[in-house]
């Protein structure tokens, strides 16, 4: 627990500090998921989601990171590559979905998307 | 210098300078009444500067006495708490005045306790009080002339006319002040508990002050009484102290309190009720949970009363008992303390939300900020607590006093009828936005700058932090979570009372015309403890000289040890001296931070960015919303459990005198006047039979020549009532003696 | 006359008023305001004699800080039954004697609203201030008796007369409760005289209970027991011999006194259930005479038990604590919660007073003095100390109360509390004064109610935790009630009720009445010791012996069962003996 | 200075700004800008972490591609009325508790796991530069070049590459552009 965020810039950083940094973007994705009623912005707090379980994974296989007994190796980093690729995949349908409903609601609202037929 | 001299005698004059200042402007104020005229307006104003005359001198004096004091111990020199295992007393001077009564070997008196904790207090109370009677120079200018009330309407249905009450006002405070001393330079309980009433008293005056509102009447009694609710409980605290050690001297009572119970100290279970004792005392004048209904209604009083006496200094004085009978609570009593001191401030902050009232929102807050010093002394961070007390003292009396200057502006207390004022009234909005940030504890953990209040609120946290570390228990745990959301509650109600009352637009265009700012006599408090609301928590420039290393040097003996309890063992209340190490320092410091930045953002995005809309949110928790706005409806519930049954009781009592015992004596009597009606009619047959006719005249006659004697002057009956009864015993005295002798 | 001498100094001062009443008898009908005026005069001039015992008049000086009876004198009256005309003054009687006259005084001052049969009424005054002073000096039991009667009858008119509408009833309400007592009193007073004999005592303590030396010889020489009625002797009697253990129904002659005693007394205190008396009275008296029965006649009861009752029987006195104590609570609670309901100004009052005076009966009996404590004094001599206290800041306080609300009924004439209100608009200075009075009522800190109050409930926690619980629980009770009235009466904005335009600010005589009040009040509540140094030694005297008796109580107790124990003992080992005697052996 | 720490202090400080400013962001187009530089300032934090391939694709899948896709998709439904749509303040400030909450409990336990507190000894010198890609390639292709000196043997014998991962992913993108292709063609309304 030695000096985690005193003299935050003539010490090294930690993985607990790239998780911060994940969880703010984590919450702020979620935080936008919860309260944009523009579907693009639900999808914008997806991504911001994922973007900050990004982190933690690389912040986790990252070896100026973690200690000598760090093991993960590459692991961190594929797996971040997969969420990165599976998102642009996502985003990919998302967006469809949200030009589908556009085009048969005129709106893009979802509060009105209450719905299972359009 | 000769300190056992010195220091009593400079600070004892310096108490009693306020209330010499009492008693000029009181008699000085009724002579002319005995005339049946009412005080120039030149006398007036002559109380005022006399009693903020004599108010300076005691400050004065205190100065003087703190730095005898620091002369002759330098500090960091005699560091008690530095060592642990050291169980001794830090320096003190104690002494009596005057002896109030003494019986055998037990001794009542007027005295004096200093240490460096006393002479601290004794700074802030008169220097907070100095600036509050300048302050009140220029607020309480209206009643120097015939006043007009418009919040009181007479029989005939017109704004009430009175004569100004400028002097009354001065007197009331001058009092105050003196009692407040004398709460703080006490050097027994008893003597505490005296001006503890005194206080309380003041304070009912000074609440009251509008006396013909109904409603600053009430506020009034409910103070005193839901007082006296707490000094009930004080006095069960002083009974068993008194009553197992004897004395009530602070000086002796701590080394009794170390030996076991054989030897003259106290059981366990004495000492449990003889602290829950003595802080429920501290509960009724802090208003803490559940006693603290009396303080948003005591707002009724003039807003300088607010900011000395509600909010810096007699509220405060809970928590300096506490500080100052430290040793004689055990671990549990101080779980207990710090349980009510987090139900206090999470209550008090939640309810502060809502609030539309400027002087009670920053009466919630003060209720929250008292719970976050009980709470700091309960997990055992005694110069945390007390050292928020200090710097509680002037932010909040700032906050008080800008308050103040915005109703003496704009004629309202109701936030929603300002806005934008910070254009009308720079000065005020200026150091009241000082005073918030100091409130929220503003400052960079990692530098390690900010103002007075994150110092103070920081220590707190860090003890809170290290003790629940030491107690792993999740529940302990708690006493740490509610004071970090605490402190973000803290940072969005000030920020919302800001922002409502300084930022945006106006809201009520025609109050807002004619807005001005307050005159100078109004501003300089403001700025001056505006300087100090910052620079309080500092450590003096090349030196060691700061608040924290004052209170240090009066910690406690036994204070500096980790303590476990005796009934829960599991309890732990860790050393203060723990709580600096960086490991909690940091993330505690960061945990508030981050708190109060989150507070504070929230308040921006509702009230200044509009992003929120208070409205909706309003509408969206109609539930919570009503059960804040209606202050968890204790109002309500006391209302209905303690002083409805109270007055029923009262009423049943009474009426056992009309129906039951009145009844009785009259069926006594009505029976014992038949049984001499019987007799009297079974004589009467027995006198006819007799010689009737004859003992009729002869009384006829006997009555004739004593009719002379009925002359109807009643005194003449007495007398002879008298006489006779003399005559009765001469007689009687005879009569036997011839017997005796015969 | 010598007034050096102690004998004429406090007959003269015991008998001036009575002789001031005779020559009122003799002045001219119409001349009321003469006759205010001359007794007045005769009030004060009691009040200085009374005075010139504490200033230090030669020859009646009072030594303070000497524990005894001083100036004691005492001279025969009826010989045949030992009845002497006896006096003195000590610690405890001395402050209530200046008490009487300092309020004698007052509320003649206060009497001057009174126009109805004046001579009547300030021949009446006077006959009762000196029956109130003769109590509180009588050292001889009968005479002491006499004083109570004599003090009974100038009431009864004093009510009855010049009282308000329901004066007839309350004036014989008053008259049977005080009767009653008195017949009680009168009772115990026969058995403790008839049961009494002097000859154990040796001359030494003889003379020092003020017997003179032929009677002692009379004594000594006689074979017939020779009883007394003086107060001392009987409570040397009470304390060190057996005469008053003589058994009737179970209990001692002591205990059956005792019990008399106290009803007797605690009607005057007046103490719940007893006290019914007291609202309808005060009610109905006038103000002036409101302020003595407050400030003084309930007074007489506290110092019955205390120079009487507690010394002469402490047997009793240590079986009936709990019982005595219980009652004072049960007073002070019943009190307070009765004074909350009522509407009638001087009813609130009367009530207050009742809750007051049950400090003093509580501090006189927190017995704490035992072998569980090791017989230390100390808490008692507080309570007793603070029982006493109060009865003089009661008799400041109360009787300050009673005249500020005399003073708004004198003008308004009407004493409904819901029709006040605003009074501090019309008569600032009045309003401070009675508000500064009515606080030293709720027993605020720096002012008299305080100290006595305080005394004695830090002395009941030694005593009865429970007790002790309740009376400080009494100090809510007390604001609320005093707190509410002022709030009713003083403040607000507005008088609603009638004669509005009576509402005169406060007169300079009413002022000096009301002032002094207040001033000492201050003084004793600032400086305690102002009237502790006189009493304390006195009363923690009384107290001393009483915890000494006990102490030889329990250690006589103790041998008489070691020696019962082995006489148990020895019989049983002799039974056993003869069974094996008797027992035919196989 | 550690370099390292202020660069992670300037990367993380934006990101967060950024990802706040999307919140409270109420103009849709504002937010798809704010969330390219929240995202861009993350692809910085990964090449500080050492992830120099994983920051490139980032900054290529996402600011290059995703994000186009998504402004695209603004571009397409943004029309006066659904510039911004208003919550309720009510519905906001229950996210807005409930995610602070989740921050702190997330932070909180951040800090309290042992092994992600800073070292001075981390496994590789920071100073030396990783270079990932060629690595990640040879793992996608199914070999673990990066574990070759494995001590653990148990570790060593599941050391297979991400190939079959690989593929399936291949093929889901591949599945998930068609579809969406299909959802989002041209129809004309049915009214």
């Amino acid at each position: 627990m030695n000096f985690l965020l005193a003299n935050l810039l003539s010490e090294p950083v930690g993985v607990a500090h790239y998780m911060v940094v994940g969880a703010v973007l984590f919450t702020c994705g979620i935080v936008c998921m919860a309260t944009k009623r523009n579907a693009l912005g639900v999808l914008m707090g997806v991504e911001l989601v994922l973007n900050g379980a990004n982190i933690n994974l690389i912040a986790m296989g990252s070896p100026y990171l973690q200690g000598e007994n760090a093991t993960l190796g590459l692991d961190g980093q594929l797996m971040a590559l997969f969420v990165i690729v599976l998102a642009a995949a996502e985003a990919a349908v998302l967006l469809a979905i949200t030009l589908n409903f556009y085009n048969s609601a005129g709106s893009v609202d979802i509060d009105q998307a209450d719905q299972l037929r359009g | 210098m000769d300190l056992q001299t010195w220091l009593p005698l400079l600070l004892g004059l310096a108490w009693l300078l306020p209330l010499a200042s009492f008693a000029i402007v009181s008699i000085g104020g009724s002579l002319p009444q005995i005339q049946g005229h009412h005080a120039s307006y030149r006398s007036q104003k002559i109380a005022g500067v006399v009693a903020s005359a004599a108010c300076g001198a005691s400050f004065l004096l205190s100065l003087l006495a703190m730095a005898i004091w620091l002369t002759n111990h330098p500090l960091g020199a005699e560091h008690p708490g530095g060592h642990p295992g050291t169980a001794h007393a830090p320096p003190h001077y104690s002494g009596d005045f005057y002896s109030l009564a003494s019986f055998g070997d037990l001794h009542l008196a007027i005295g004096y306790y200093i240490d460096t904790l006393t002479v601290t207090m004794f700074c802030m109370v008169t220097l907070i009080a100095t600036c509050v009677h300048v302050y009140s120079w220029g607020y309480m200018h209206e009643e120097l002339a015939d006043v007009v009330d418009n919040e009181v309407a007479t029989r005939d249905g017109k704004a009430l006319h009175r004569p100004g009450r400028y002097h009354r006002f001065f007197q009331y405070l001058s009092l105050f002040t003196f009692s407040m001393l004398g709460v703080v330079i006490a050097g027994n309980l008893a003597m505490v508990f005296v001006f503890w009433e005194l206080v309380g008293i003041c304070s009912y005056f000074l609440i009251g002050f509008y006396i013909e509102r109904p409603s600053a009447t009430n506020a009034a009694n409910k103070a005193f009484i839901v007082n006296r609710v707490g000094d009930f409980g004080m006095l069960i605290g002083l009974m068993t102290l008194w009553s197992s050690l004897g004395t009530l001297h602070f000086d002796q009572i701590f080394p009794q309190l170390a030996e076991p119970a054989s030897a003259g100290g106290l059981s366990y279970p004495l000492l449990v009720v003889a602290g829950i004792g003595l802080f429920c005392g501290c509960i009724g004048k802090s208003a803490q949970f559940p006693l603290h209904t009396w303080l948003p209604d005591a707002m009724e009083g003039p807003t300088p009363v607010s900011a000395l006496v509600h909010s810096a200094t007699m509220v405060a004085a809970g928590v300096y008992l506490v500080g100052r009978c430290y040793p004689i609570f055990v671990p549990e009593v101080l779980l207990v303390i710090a349980v009510v001191g987090a139900i206090t401030l999470a209550m008090a902050a939640t309810i502060a939300i809502t609030a539309v009232d400027i002087k009670r929102v920053l009466a919630y807050s003060t209720i929250s900020q008292l719970g976050y010093m009980m709470l700091s002394l309960g997990l055992g961070g005694w110069v945390a607590g007390l050292f928020h007390l200090i710097t509680h003292a002037f932010f909040k009396s700032l906050l008080f006093l800008c308050s103040g200057s915005v109703i003496h502006a704009v004629h309202t207390n109701d936030l929603r009828e300002m806005g934008g004022l910070r254009k009308k009234m720079p000065w005020t909005a200026y150091t009241m936005l000082v005073g918030c940030l100091a409130i929220i504890g503003a400052g960079v953990p990692a530098w390690g700058i900010g103002f007075s209040g994150f110092f103070s609120k920081d220590a707190i946290l860090e003890q809170a932090w290290s003790f629940a570390g030491a107690n792993p228990a999740p529940v302990y745990g708690l006493l740490l979570w509610v004071p970090v959301a605490g402190a973000m509650l803290t940072a969005l109600y000030m920020f919302r009372l800001w922002y409502l009352t300084f930022a945006g637009e106006p809201r009520n265009a025609d109050r807002y015309a004619h807005a001005h700012e307050s005159p100078l006599s109004m501003i300089a408090p403001l700025v001056l403890l505006a300087t100090l609301a910052v620079s309080i928590g500092w450590v003096w420039p090349f030196s060691e000289l700061s608040v924290t290393s004052l209170l240090e040097q009066a910690r406690p003996a036994g204070t500096q040890e980790t303590v476990q309890g005796e009934w829960l063992s599991s309890l732990t209340i860790p050393d203060e001296h723990l709580s600096h190490a960086p490991e909690i320092q940091v993330p505690a410091g960061w945990t508030t931070f981050s708190a109060a930045m989150g507070g504070l953002l929230l308040a921006t995005m509702t009230y200044l960015w509009k992003w929120l809309r208070a409205e909706e949110i309003r509408q969206s928790f109609r539930p919570i919303h009503s059960f804040l706005w209606n202050q968890w409806w204790f109002d309500e519930l006391y209302d209905w459990t303690l002083v409805k049954p109270t007055l029923w009781l009262s009423r049943f009592f009474a009426s056992i005198d009309h129906w039951l015992i009145d009844p009785l004596v009259h069926g006594i009597t009505h029976v014992s006047r038949l049984v001499a009606r019987l007799l009297d009619s079974l004589l009467d047959r027995r006198a006819i039979d007799g010689s009737l006719h004859t003992l009729a005249d002869q009384t006829w006659n006997t009555g004739l020549s004593l009719r002379q004697l009925q002359s109807g002057s009643l005194r003449q009956y007495v007398l002879f009532l008298v006489a006779g009864t003399l005559g009765l015993f001469a007689v009687a005295s005879l009569y036997w003696k011839f017997a005796v002798a015969g | 006359m010598n007034l050096h001498s102690p004998a004429t100094y406090l007959s003269l001062l015991t008998f001036l008023p009575a002789a001031a009443a005779v020559v009122v008898c003799f002045l001219p009908k119409d001349q009321d305001e003469f006759v205010k005026k001359w007794t007045l005069g005769a009030t004060v001039v009691a009040f200085l004699l009374s005075l010139g015992m504490l200033v230090g008049w030669p020859g009646i000086a009072f030594q303070i800080g000497e524990p005894g009876m001083q100036h004691v004198f005492s001279v025969d009256w009826i010989p045949s039954f030992q009845v002497h005309y006896m006096m003195g003054i000590d610690g405890i009687s001395l402050p209530l004697v200046v008490l009487t006259t300092l309020i004698s005084m007052l509320a003649m001052g206060a009497s001057w609203p009174i126009t109805k049969h004046v001579k009547a009424y300030c021949m009446l005054f006077l006959l009762l201030e000196t029956g109130m002073i003769g109590v509180f000096l009588a050292l001889d039991f009968f005479l002491f008796y006499v004083f109570w009667e004599v003090m009974l009858l100038p009431m009864y008119f004093l009510i009855g007369v010049w009282g308000g509408p329901r004066r007839e009833y309350a004036a014989i309400k008053f008259f049977l409760f005080t009767l009653f007592g008195s017949v009680l009193m009168l009772i115990a007073l026969l058995m403790l005289y008839y049961s009494s004999d002097l000859r154990p005592l040796d001359a030494g303590l003889l003379a020092e209970v003020g017997i003179s030396q032929t009677d002692i010889e009379a004594i000594q020489a006689a074979d017939t027991p020779q009883h007394t009625f003086n107060l001392l002797a009987l409570q040397e009697l009470g304390q060190t011999t057996d005469q008053f253990k003589n058994r009737l129904a179970g209990k001692t002659y002591e205990w059956w006194a005792f019990l008399l005693l106290f009803v007797g007394f605690v009607i005057k205190v007046p103490s719940v259930p007893l006290h019914t008396w007291l609202p309808d009275a005060h009610v109905e008296a006038p103000t002036p005479i409101s302020m003595i029965l407050a400030g003084i006649l309930l007074k007489m009861g506290g110092y019955g038990l205390l120079r009487i009752a507690y010394p002469i029987c402490p047997e009793a006195a240590y079986d009936l604590a709990m019982f005595v104590c219980t009652l004072g609570v049960v007073s002070m609670v019943y009190g307070a919660f009765a004074a909350l309901a009522q509407t009638d100004f001087k009813r609130l009052v009367a009530y207050s007073s009742i809750s007051h005076m049950g400090y003093v009966v509580l501090g006189l009996g927190v017995w704490s003095a035992t072998a569980g404590t090791d017989y230390n004094p100390d808490y008692w001599k507080m309570g007793m100390n603070g029982a006493l206290f109060q009865m003089i800041a009661h008799g400041i306080s109360s009787a300050g109360m009673f005249f500020m609300v005399g003073l708004l009924y004198d003008r308004v004439h009407h004493r409904d509390l819901n029709q006040f209100g605003g009074i501090f608009g019309k008569m600032p200075l009045s309003s401070g004064l009675a508000i500064g009075i009515f606080f030293a009522g709720l027993g605020l800190p720096g002012l008299c109610g305080f100290i006595g109050e305080f005394f004695v409930v830090l002395a009941t926690w030694k005593f009865s935790i429970p007790l002790a619980v309740v009376s400080a629980a009494v100090v809510i009770l007390t604001a609320g009630y005093i707190l509410w009235t002022l709030q009713r009466v003083y403040l607000g904005a507005d008088y609603t009720g009638p004669h509005a335009e009576a509402l005169t600010p406060i007169t300079k005589r009413e002022l000096s009445i009301a002032a002094p009040l207040l001033a000492l009040a201050l003084l004793f509540g600032v400086y305690p010791r102002a009237l502790l140094d006189t009493m304390e030694p006195s009363v923690s005297q009384t107290v001393e012996r009483l915890a000494e008796w006990k102490e030889r109580d329990d250690q006589a107790k103790e041998t008489r069962q070691d020696s019962g124990k082995t006489t148990r003992q020895a019989r049983r080992l002799t039974n056993h003996h003869q069974q094996q005697l008797t027992t035919p052996s196989p | 200075m550690h370099w390292p720490s202020f660069f992670f202090l300037l990367f993380g400080g934006f990101a967060c700004l950024f990802a706040v400013a999307v919140v409270l962001a109420s103009n849709i187009v504002r937010m798809a800008f704010y969330l390219v530089l929240s995202l861009a300032a993350t692809s910085g934090l990964f090449f500080l972490a050492g992830a120099d391939f994983v920051g490139a694709m980032q900054l290529m899948i996402y600011v290059g591609g995703t994000m186009v896709l998504l402004v695209f998709g603004v571009m397409l439904t943004s029309q006066s009325p659904f510039v911004s749509m208003r919550t309720s303040s009510g519905q906001m400030l229950t996210a807005l508790v409930l995610g602070g909450t989740l921050l702190f409990v997330l932070s909180f336990t951040a800090f309290h796991v042992p092994a992600w507190q800073p070292t001075h000894r981390p496994a590789v010198d920071p100073n030396t530069p990783l270079l990932t890609a060629t690595p990640i390639g040879m793992a996608l292709e199914g070999y673990r070049v990066d574990q070759l000196d494995q001590p653990d043997p148990r570790i060593r014998q599941g050391m297979s590459g991400y190939l079959f991962p690989f593929i399936i992913i291949s093929v889901h993108l591949l599945v998930v552009l068609v579809g969406a292709a299909y959802l989002a063609r041209a129809k004309r309304r049915s009214t």
